[in-house]
């Protein structure tokens, strides 16, 4: 590995790749140099990770080709990649949950000595790895149980473990908060510094901004543009991504109605106490903490996902009894969970199906589903949430952005009393995210009440009408939009 | 019947009376029964393990029994396999061995009590070609395959086969024992054979299930011939759905078993005769009545 | 309502989606089918009476018990169980109908349904020990099995029980245009439980499960309601199958429900295309798979094959049906990808 | 700009990590583990020869084939495939062996040679039908324990073979402070396995590949080589569980491989909390269910149960061992939530 680091300069030309017969990445060129830093942006599904999967040997190219230093690169698999110097932070935290943490970092090529496992020195170095993320954490517990804060700088350690040549972030902040970014952000300047290059992807264009010496555009497959990142501005990227101007709207949530939608009142847990709130019709109320401060935990519960102990909600003035998910559904409350994958869809199935199930039994007055039923639901839904993608195919075929898309439209098939959306953003690019804000917007202007959870603040105050501050299960204080500054909140969540 | 064992009425210091067996017919339970009530009117404690058909499981059972100190042992060999090394373990803490349906395939034993399985199969197949005159497609279904009982079975049929080269056996298929395998098996054997003029099945079960079949399929008058004398089959030879059994005594076998077993132990066996073969009557619509009342399978019959 | 700010991708045409559709469906199901077809052109060649009217209608006799538990097993599978149960729930439910009826004397009807209830209440015990228990399907549906196994041995001491009303053999003796009731018996239970699975809320609602039983959670599914109620069902459709093999035995036999029907059980279902992992699976598969174990059957039987080798081709056969699908399927892509290019 | 607001969760001290990975070890094997010690208990108390020195060894032994393929299956099974063909193959490989000492003559160690051979390489072909012909493992393994079972019939046309070297029967009748060999073999194997699947990358990786194929792949393990492997090991193990069983017939029997001992291989895999999904499982689990079978099939005929009764009695004990789990997990919970509060 000491001989791939010393490596200059990896190169594509006319890199192309096709899923029966539509290209989504068409004669890309690209080049990352040693010590330099690449940041990559695009919309959801404009082929930022598909070009990174070519270039870290998981997906082969249809055509065009790849060299480092002039000679010939063609991995066959992310081990080939990975012994010419290249690695990948996946943008899908791959973890095995039963094995430790050191484990999976050197999983595929675990240290052997004297015919076993070297855990020590495994142990050592993962520790020493993690230890230069700043984070400290014992390397012989399993992962599972981790956030996925953790995992993804796990993830980062195991990728810069083996001083590759070339390494690709592929949206590593996405589920990450502040700190973790910013240390993240400083690991790639040691990197540089060390003449590693690097690619960056990211949604999150400020970050792009502060880290990359050149940013390269791709759009519907094609490269629409590559900067020197001096040369570039917010605006000016996003008119490349999105091809056009896109206007940015700061302007204050539509005004909410006085009638009291829902309140909560004293509800607790083992893991949160005494949350009491009321939501008034129209309404969009923020959720601010810091990660592990409960703020997931408290909306679980009034989704019905998780039990809590004691307390009482009132929807429209009279008590509902939450136990259940349906239980929840039935009171008009819905939640949209902060995971996607493992809480939100069905990966397998598709668009539509996902969409439907948890209508069939509910929208269905003869009781049979019939394909109609599914049809007419499908393109409604289509009208209203624009997925870029074939709703008749596995949603997991759809790109990170699409999916989280399908995920808000399954619940906005029936129009809620409470809309509960954890994360809503997570891993969606400017112009979707923008949708979603306006998709939030008008839900509140017919009178839902919305709770934003969310670890971006600036999202939470941009949209809120009031933010709860949470810290350690407690609730804080509740701002208005007014009291909401970004200091106050702060304070408030390590108070 | 019911539970067997612990109401005894005899010092409690009395040994118990091993018994290992596989079921999987009603001649094990009329031998069960048997033993049941012969163990009961004699005061004596009998534990009954079932093997469920496998070697290995009645080589542990035998090695269990052995452990707790069973005074002797009642032996019913799934195979031959599990004969031998059952056997040598009760020899070996000297425990007296009590062999009955099945002659193990090696050790020292008492006494073996059962039919001649060879025999009866030779009998049945004689008697199935003196139904068809000596001539004529027959069909076999046979046991589960490997099995002392299916393999004695085939080889006295075979013996009878070769004296009468005028039957001609156009199919041979296993049913495991089994009524309702057999009810299946046995239509697709109909089915092949158009001209299919007689059927030795190697059990009652199976019998019953080929006969089913074969009324489904609207030739009744195909005579079976089959072994064991179930009281099931007693009803379908009077109905002449089946034409013969070869009736065996399992009844009777497991009382004698028991009543050697406590002499065994008790050291007054020395006169046991070492061979105590069980008349087995073949049983057709004349001698109905005879056989019904000697109650064969005990209680059930 | 909501606007959204991105512009709308080119739909494909409704036909084009139609197709692919149709594809998709036939690919899952070709590697299955085509076995069969094969199996069937293979016998008809091999043997002169097995294209017979007859011989059909004896198949679907032969294979009607085993289809009916499969309907059961479909859906558990589909949920991401498995039920190792069933056939010994077979045995008990109609060994309790036996004994009710002949020792207890009661009215038969009402002997049938103590039965059906019988094998319901240990499919809902199932359903209970999978769903609050937090058991294993396989731990849970293995001690269930010996312990139905066990007490219809204990509940006649190993004797059966002859004797039943003629009506009830009409189950099995019956015929309507040629075929017994028992077939009819079996193709309403799979058509039934394919509709509802393809066309019921709950019944669709179990590939969610299978697939990913958070998902379907947080998506307002009753997960633990539905397996109680799926167990149940499969035990329910246990006991109906205990009725006939009970009709067609003419009696209750304590080894009735022997593990090789248990494997065709679950071999149907899995030939069949569904992944015991959940989530993947149809009826109409099942369908396939069982129509192969049964051609299997009764082919190598017509064909006296010798009952030693019979085991050896069925496993050869098995392989080759499952193997079809991907052979079928590279020669497929190799075509289209050369149409392509 | 995206201020997001986060803060490091406070790490915990080594310790408390290392109490936490004692606890959550034990807390994967208390169901098990307290089962089985509660079974213990009521054996010795309602039998006096069951705790006997005798007896114990007893239960060794008696485990002892199970316990080889058990440790095979673990593998399989945490590998996240099944493998319903090892009894099947432990009664043909052993029938391989005695067929060519005695039917064709050959000095008995290349005989042994041979059976293990033909084991290894049915594992071997269920390695490649699931690693490369993409066949699911219920499948695949199910169609070669048709086939092995058949073969082995039809080797000697279902006659039995006796007779075996004195020397060979060693392994059966020789003890070691009183042990037999065949414990030893087992004990050995349980070991080696244990060892490989907790030190080597290789047996790590089964770990790896059962959680999530995908992901294992990605990471550069050979998943396919590594599927070949297991499935080889298992078949190898089987025929050496073969050896074992025959050494203690002292004969080779066609009908050896039985489903009931493939059920308690799988049974004892599960039972000592390997989960059928992949990814879960320990040797040490593995060998505590393997005696909870071995326990359960003693202490029964030691309590001279009714031999219709006693599989009701094995269904619910296995139901508890599994359950006491659950219920002690949930006193845990209570209490420290008390602490907490
Ligand atoms: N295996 C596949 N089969 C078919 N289409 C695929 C497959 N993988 C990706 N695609 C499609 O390729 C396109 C590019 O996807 P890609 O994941 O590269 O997007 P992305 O730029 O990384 O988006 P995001 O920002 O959402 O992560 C998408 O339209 C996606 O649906
Ligand atoms: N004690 C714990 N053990 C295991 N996992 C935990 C524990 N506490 C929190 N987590 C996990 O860590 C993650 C973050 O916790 P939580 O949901 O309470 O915080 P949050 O404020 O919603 O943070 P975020 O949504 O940013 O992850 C969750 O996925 C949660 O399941
Ligand atoms: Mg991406
Ligand atoms: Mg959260």
């Amino acid at each position: 590995m000491s001989e791939a680091n010393t490596a200059r300069t990896l190169t594509g030309t006319a890199l192309t790749k096709r899923y029966g017969g539509n290209a989504v990445l068409r004669a890309v060129d690209f080049s990352i140099a040693a010590g330099s830093v690449v940041g990559l942006i695009g919309e959801n599904g404009a082929g930022k990770s598909t070009l990174s999967s070519i270039i870290a040997g998981i997906k082969r190219p249809d055509d065009g080709a790849m060299t480092i230093d002039d000679r010939p690169y063609a991995p066959a698999s992310p081990i080939d990649a990975l012994n010419s110097g290249v690695a990948i932070i996946h943008q899908e935290i791959k973890m095995i949950p039963e094995l430790s943490v050191a484990e999976n970092m050197f999983l595929g090529r675990l240290p052997v000595r004297r015919g076993r496992v070297a855990t020590r020195e495994m142990v050592a170095d993962a520790r020493a790895a993690l230890a230069d993320l700043g984070v400290t954490l014992d390397p012989r517990r399993p992962v599972a149980g981790l956030s996925t804060a953790t995992q993804q700088e796990i993830e980062i350690a195991r990728a810069i473990i083996r001083r590759p040549a070339f390494v690709i972030f592929d949206e590593p902040s996405a589920s990450l908060g502040r700190h973790e970014t910013e240390r993240v952000l400083e690991q790639i300047d040691l990197l540089r510094s060390r003449g590693t290059g690097v690619v960056y992807i990211s949604h999150r264009l400020d970050e792009v901004l502060r880290i990359a010496d050149r940013v390269v555009c791709l759009r519907d497959g094609s490269k629409v543009g590559e900067w020197d990142a001096r040369d570039i501005d917010r605006e000016g990227m996003i008119r490349a991504m999105v091809g056009r101007d896109l206007a940015r709207r700061e302007a204050p949530p539509p005004p909410h109605g006085h009638e009291v939608v829902a309140s909560v009142q004293d509800l607790s847990s083992s893991r949160f106490e005494n949350i009491t709130v009321e939501l008034r019709r129209g309404e969009i109320l923020g959720v601010s903490g810091l990660v592990g401060s409960g703020r997931t935990e408290i909306v679980r519960a009034l989704a019905g996902a998780d039990p809590f102990d004691s307390g009482e909600v009132l929807v429209e003035g009279a008590p509902v009894k939450i136990r259940s998910v349906p239980d929840a559904i039935s009171a008009g409350i819905y939640m949209v969970p902060e995971d996607r994958k493992a809480q939100g869809l069905n990966l397998n199935r598709t668009s539509a199906e996902n969409m439907a199930l948890p209508w069939e039994s509910r929208l269905v007055p003869s009781g049979f589903v019939t394909t109609r039923f599914l049809d007419r639901l499908k393109r409604r839904m289509a009208s209203e949430v624009d997925i870029r993608g074939d709703l008749d195919r596995p949603v997991g075929l759809l790109s990170g952005g699409n999916q989280q898309k399908v995920l808000l439209a399954k619940w906005l098939v029936r129009i809620p009393k409470v809309l509960i959306l954890d994360e809503p953003t997570r891993g969606v690019d400017v112009g979707a995210k923008e949708a979603i804000y306006e998709i939030i917007r008008a839900l509140a202007a017919r009178g839902v009440a919305v709770v934003v959870v969310s670890s971006e603040l600036e999202e939470v105050l941009l949209l809120s009408h009031r933010v709860m501050v949470v810290a350690a299960g407690r609730q804080r204080a509740i701002l208005t939009r007014e009291e909401a500054t970004p200091e106050r909140v702060m304070q408030l969540c390590v108070s | 019947s019911g539970t067997p064992g612990g109401q005894s009425s005899r010092d409690s210091d009395d040994k118990a009376i091993g018994v290992s067996m596989s079921f999987v017919n009603q001649f094990y339970a009329a031998a069960q029964q048997g033993m049941e009530e012969e163990a009961a009117e004699q005061g004596y404690e009998l534990v009954i393990l079932n093997a469920q058909g496998n070697s290995s499981t009645q080589v542990n059972h035998v090695q269990n029994l052995v452990s707790q100190g069973v005074g002797s042992l009642i032996f019913i060999q799934l195979d031959a396999a599990s004969g031998g090394a059952s056997i040598s373990q009760a020899n070996a803490a000297g425990i007296p061995v009590v062999a009955v349906d099945q002659v193990p395939a090696g050790g020292n034993y008492v006494t073996y009590i059962g039919s001649d399985s060879v025999a009866m199969a030779r009998q049945a197949c004689d008697h199935l070609a003196e139904l068809l005159d000596g001539e004529g497609d027959i069909a076999i279904v046979e046991g589960i395959p490997a099995s002392s009982t299916q393999m004695q079975r085939t080889e006295g049929c075979d013996t009878s086969l070769h004296e009468n080269p005028g039957l001609d056996v156009v199919s041979t298929t296993s049913a495991d024992w089994d009524q309702n395998k057999a009810v299946s098996v046995f239509a697709n054997v109909l089915t092949a054979n158009e001209d299919l003029q007689g059927v030795f099945a190697q059990s009652d079960d199976m019998a019953l299930g080929a006969a089913s079949a074969a009324e489904s399929a609207g030739r009744e008058n195909i005579p079976i011939v089959t072994i064991d004398g179930f009281p099931a089959v007693y009803d379908a030879i009077e109905k002449g759905h089946i034409s013969a059994t070869m009736s065996q005594q399992p009844y009777t076998m497991g009382q004698i078993a028991v009543q050697d077993a406590i002499a065994a132990m008790e050291g007054t066996g020395e006169d046991i005769p070492k061979e105590q073969i069980q008349e087995s009557v073949l049983v057709t619509n004349e001698n109905l009545e005879e056989a019904r009342a000697q109650r064969y399978y005990g209680t059930q019959g | 309502m909501a606007t959204s700010l991105t512009e709308r991708p080119t739909a494909l045409p409704a036909s084009a989606i139609r197709i692919t559709q149709v594809k998709s469906r036939l690919k899952m199901l070709s590697g299955p089918l085509i076995g069969l077809v094969l199996l069937i052109a293979v016998m008809s060649f091999l043997s002169p009476v097995f294209l017979t009217t007859n011989n059909l209608i004896n198949i679907l006799v032969q294979v009607s018990y085993i289809g009916i538990m499969a309907a059961g097993a479909t859906l558990i599978i589909i949920l991401g169980g498995i039920d190792l149960s069933v056939s010994a729930v077979l045995g008990l439910s109609f060994m309790v109908v036996a004994v009710t009826y002949q020792n207890l004397g009661w009215p038969f009807w009402i002997c049938i349904i103590v039965g059906l209830a019988t094998g319901t209440g240990i499919g809902l015990l199932n359903g209970v020990l999978v769903a609050f228990g937090k058991v294993q399907a396989f731990i849970a549906t293995l001690a269930t099995m010996f312990a139905a196994t066990g007490l219809s041995l204990y509940l006649t001491n190993g004797t059966p029980i002859l004797g039943l009303p003629d009506w009830f053999l009409g189950l099995s003796q019956v015929r309507l245009l040629g075929v017994s009731l028992q077939v009819y018996l079996m193709i309403v239970v799979v058509i039934i439980a394919a509709l509802w699975l393809k066309y019921r809320p709950a019944g669709r609602s179990l590939y969610a499960i299978g697939s990913n039983e958070e998902v379907a959670r947080l998506s307002g599914i009753r997960v633990k309601l539905l397996q109680l109620r799926v167990y149940a069902t499969a035990g329910f459709l246990a006991a109906v199958a205990g009725l006939v093999v009970g009709a067609r035995l003419n009696a209750a036999q304590p080894s009735a429900g022997n593990s090789s029907d248990l494997l065709s059980v679950i071999a149907a279902v899995v030939i069949g295309g569904a992944s015991l992992a959940g989530g993947v699976g149809s009826m109409w598969g099942t369908f396939v798979g069982l129509l192969i174990i049964g051609v299997l059957n009764n082919g190598l039987t017509l064909l006296n094959v010798s009952p030693h080798l019979q085991p050896v081709v069925i496993g050869a056969v098995i392989i080759l049906a499952v193997l079809s699908d991907g052979r079928l399927l590279s020669i497929f892509r190799v075509r289209s990808r050369r149409q392509t290019a």
